[in-house]
């Protein structure tokens, strides 16, 4: 992975942040769009070190709407997340034994990694605690769990899948 | 500090904050007539900030022993009714917020009073810590370190959207340098991006200069500090406010300068960064 | 309704800055006076000033707590 | 439209209770972490479009705030579970912590 800043990175970080501008004045006038360009052309001049990581499959609208189905999927087990923690609290004994167990993942970019580690700690039962080169280091509920295999059929697979449609 | 570094925009701006100094002096010394400032009472509708300006304390003192009743002034109140929300122009200020047209316009020196002690605060914290040792910080994760370089970017649009609607909607100068400040801590904890303090420096004289440069030419086109000069354009449009929107904007600039060089100058050393 | 809020935030922010001044912890009391400031950014906003409820959000909240933790790492953490 | 808002206010508040009732019955750290998070992103999920639909001129920057919230609370409880592992606080009844025994890694 080279460190250089790629058009394409910098053209998809261009798009959004003129789209969070212009979500930010809602009212849509001509003065807003034409200062929403320049701020975002000075925004992404200045940041260019930081922007290298923002680079999506090269189809782009493709990978827009593989983007947007695992958001909506994402919230999906936000959901059953939040109902596994209410049937857990409410319960009137607590008996849980938490472990860390690592797993290695497939993924090579930067976002990829970051977007993976980020909803495995919103899913259920789940909490990624490091991360390093190739390995997540993963802290469950559950206590049936336990062999990293395990982690990666039950946990890791379902998102991998979706998040190597739009990202490397 | 080089020597070499002699800033023309520096000296300048020294020289300009003397002679406002002198300025803020002057009403102690005499007793005369304002620059400008017409004693009718009559044109009192034209700019309320002469009840603000130094030079007619006494005068104000006197017209209230005079005459008590304050239904001359509400007149001025009446007239705002008339205002209608992005059709009307030429307004006094043009701004569709009240509070900015009171801290930048009305009452400019509070503003100006309040940069000057922001930055004599910086100038003393800069000076007591630049003596003291590097401190080490825990090496960031993965994780955020790509998060701060994601969310940064946005934060310090935020800060720039809040100081140009700073006469539209809340906010302003101040906030929004909070908010750039905040930004420039985030990405100096959290991937270790390492700021040029030369370049922060630069802006936040530049900007100070300019403000004071542009207030200065408001004493002279209208005769009060701070007076707006350029005409504004519709109630409630972006580039309405003529002279508040450039003030306000220099001002953010300026505080999320100053705030920036005093948290890497917590965060390490003056002398490591000069580069 | 308004009334009843005012006064949880009143007792909130008493509390607060009682902690802030008896806590042997220094950090304790760091991270209460950000609670007080955050409160009091909320009496603003209820008191129709959002002006003053941004600034004091964005400077008593996050700027403040930021700027004594780091002279908290080059002094000493417990009180004397 | 009022009941409508009422409604998803009353899931957020309700979830955001569940999340401190949790802090409070938990005896792990990262077990108070793992409910706090969800309950949190859940709670803050739903008021927000409640209060969408009670004023729907602010929904593109409502949506912004959701956007921010889904990015920044798990990268926040990340580096407090990091944080709080590296000054030494253990898991409940000494479990397999892969973390903690960099030999057994692969096991």
């Amino acid at each position: 992975m080279d460190k250089k800043c790629s058009f394409s990175s910098f053209f998809n970080s261009f798009f959004l942040f003129f789209i969070i501008y212009l979500f930010l004045t809602f009212p849509f006038d001509i003065e807003e769009f034409l200062t929403g360009i320049f701020l975002s052309i000075i925004i992404v001049l200045i940041f260019k070190n930081f922007l290298d990581y923002f680079s999506l499959k090269p189809p782009l609208f493709l990978s827009l709407f593989y983007l947007f189905s695992y958001i909506i999927f994402l919230l999906w087990e936000i959901l059953k997340a939040n109902l596994n923690v209410a049937k857990i609290v409410l319960s009137p004994k607590i008996n849980i034994n938490s472990v860390i167990v690592t797993c290695k993942t497939e993924l090579k970019s930067e976002l990829g990694k970051s977007i993976l580690a980020n909803s495995i700690t919103l899913t259920p039962g789940t909490l990624s605690v490091e991360v390093k080169d190739d390995s997540l280091y993963i802290h469950c509920m559950d206590t049936k769990i336990t062999s990293p295999e395990d982690v990666y059929k039950s946990i890791v697979k379902p998102f991998e899948d979706k998040i190597k449609r739009f990202s490397l | 500090m080089r020597e070499s570094d002699f800033n023309v925009g520096k000296f300048f701006a020294f020289l300009f904050v003397l002679i406002l100094f002198l300025f803020m002096l002057s009403p102690l010394f005499e007793e005369g007539d304002g620059a400008k400032i017409d004693k009718n009472l009559s044109d009192i509708k034209n700019r309320v900030s002469y009840f603000h300006s130094l030079k007619s304390v006494k005068e104000i003192e006197r017209i209230l022993s005079d005459n008590n009743d304050f239904s001359k002034y509400r007149e001025i109140t009446d007239s705002a009714k008339t205002v209608i929300f992005g059709e009307s122009k030429d307004l006094e200020n043009g701004t569709a917020n009240l509070v900015t047209s009171i801290v930048l316009d009305y009452r400019g020196f509070d503003t100006l009073g309040e940069l000057i002690v922001l930055f004599i605060s910086i100038l003393g914290l800069t000076i007591i810590l630049s003596t003291l040792s590097f401190a080490k910080f825990e090496e960031p994760s993965f994780l955020q370190i790509t998060g701060v370089k994601f969310v940064t970017p946005f934060m310090i649009l935020v800060g720039i959207y809040i100081f140009l609607h700073g006469h539209l909607s809340p906010g302003g100068g101040f906030p929004a340098g909070a908010i750039i400040a905040t930004a420039t801590l985030f990405s100096l904890i959290g991937c270790k991006f390492n700021y040029r303090v030369s370049n922060l420096k630069f802006i936040e004289s530049n900007a100070g200069f300019f403000v004071i440069l542009l207030a200065t030419l408001g004493l002279y086109f209208t005769g009060s500090f701070f007076g707006n000069y350029l005409p504004t354009g519709i109630v409630g449009k972006l580039y309405s406010s003529s002279l508040i929107l450039i003030i306000y904007s220099l001002v953010g600039l300026k505080v999320g300068a100053e705030l920036s060089v005093g948290i890497k100058t917590l965060y390490n050393g003056e002398k490591d960064d000069d580069r | 309704m308004i009334f009843w809020i005012f006064i949880f935030i009143f007792i909130l922010s008493i509390i607060s800055s009682i902690v802030s001044i008896t806590a042997k912890d220094l950090l304790y009391s760091v991270l209460s006076l950000s609670l007080l400031s955050l409160l009091t950014s909320i009496l603003f906003f209820i008191l129709n000033a959002p002006d003053v409820a941004i600034t004091e959000a964005a400077v008593g909240a996050a700027l403040t707590t930021v700027i004594f933790i780091f002279g908290i790492r080059r002094t000493e953490r417990e009180d004397k | 439209m009022i009941f409508i808002a009422i409604i998803f206010i009353f899931i957020g508040v309700l979830f955001s209770f569940l999340g401190s009732l949790g802090i409070l019955r938990m005896k792990d750290t990262y077990n108070r972490l793992q409910t706090s998070t969800k309950a949190t992103t859940l709670g803050a999920f739903s008021t927000i479009i409640g209060v969408g639909f009670l004023n729907p001129s602010w929904f593109f920057k409502l949506i912004l705030i959701a956007f921010f919230i889904l990015i920044t609370s798990p990268i926040a409880s990340h580096s407090l579970a990091r944080a709080s592992h590296k000054t030494g606080i253990k898991l409940e009844e000494n479990q397999f912590d892969a973390l903690n025994n960099e030999n057994g890694e692969k096991k």
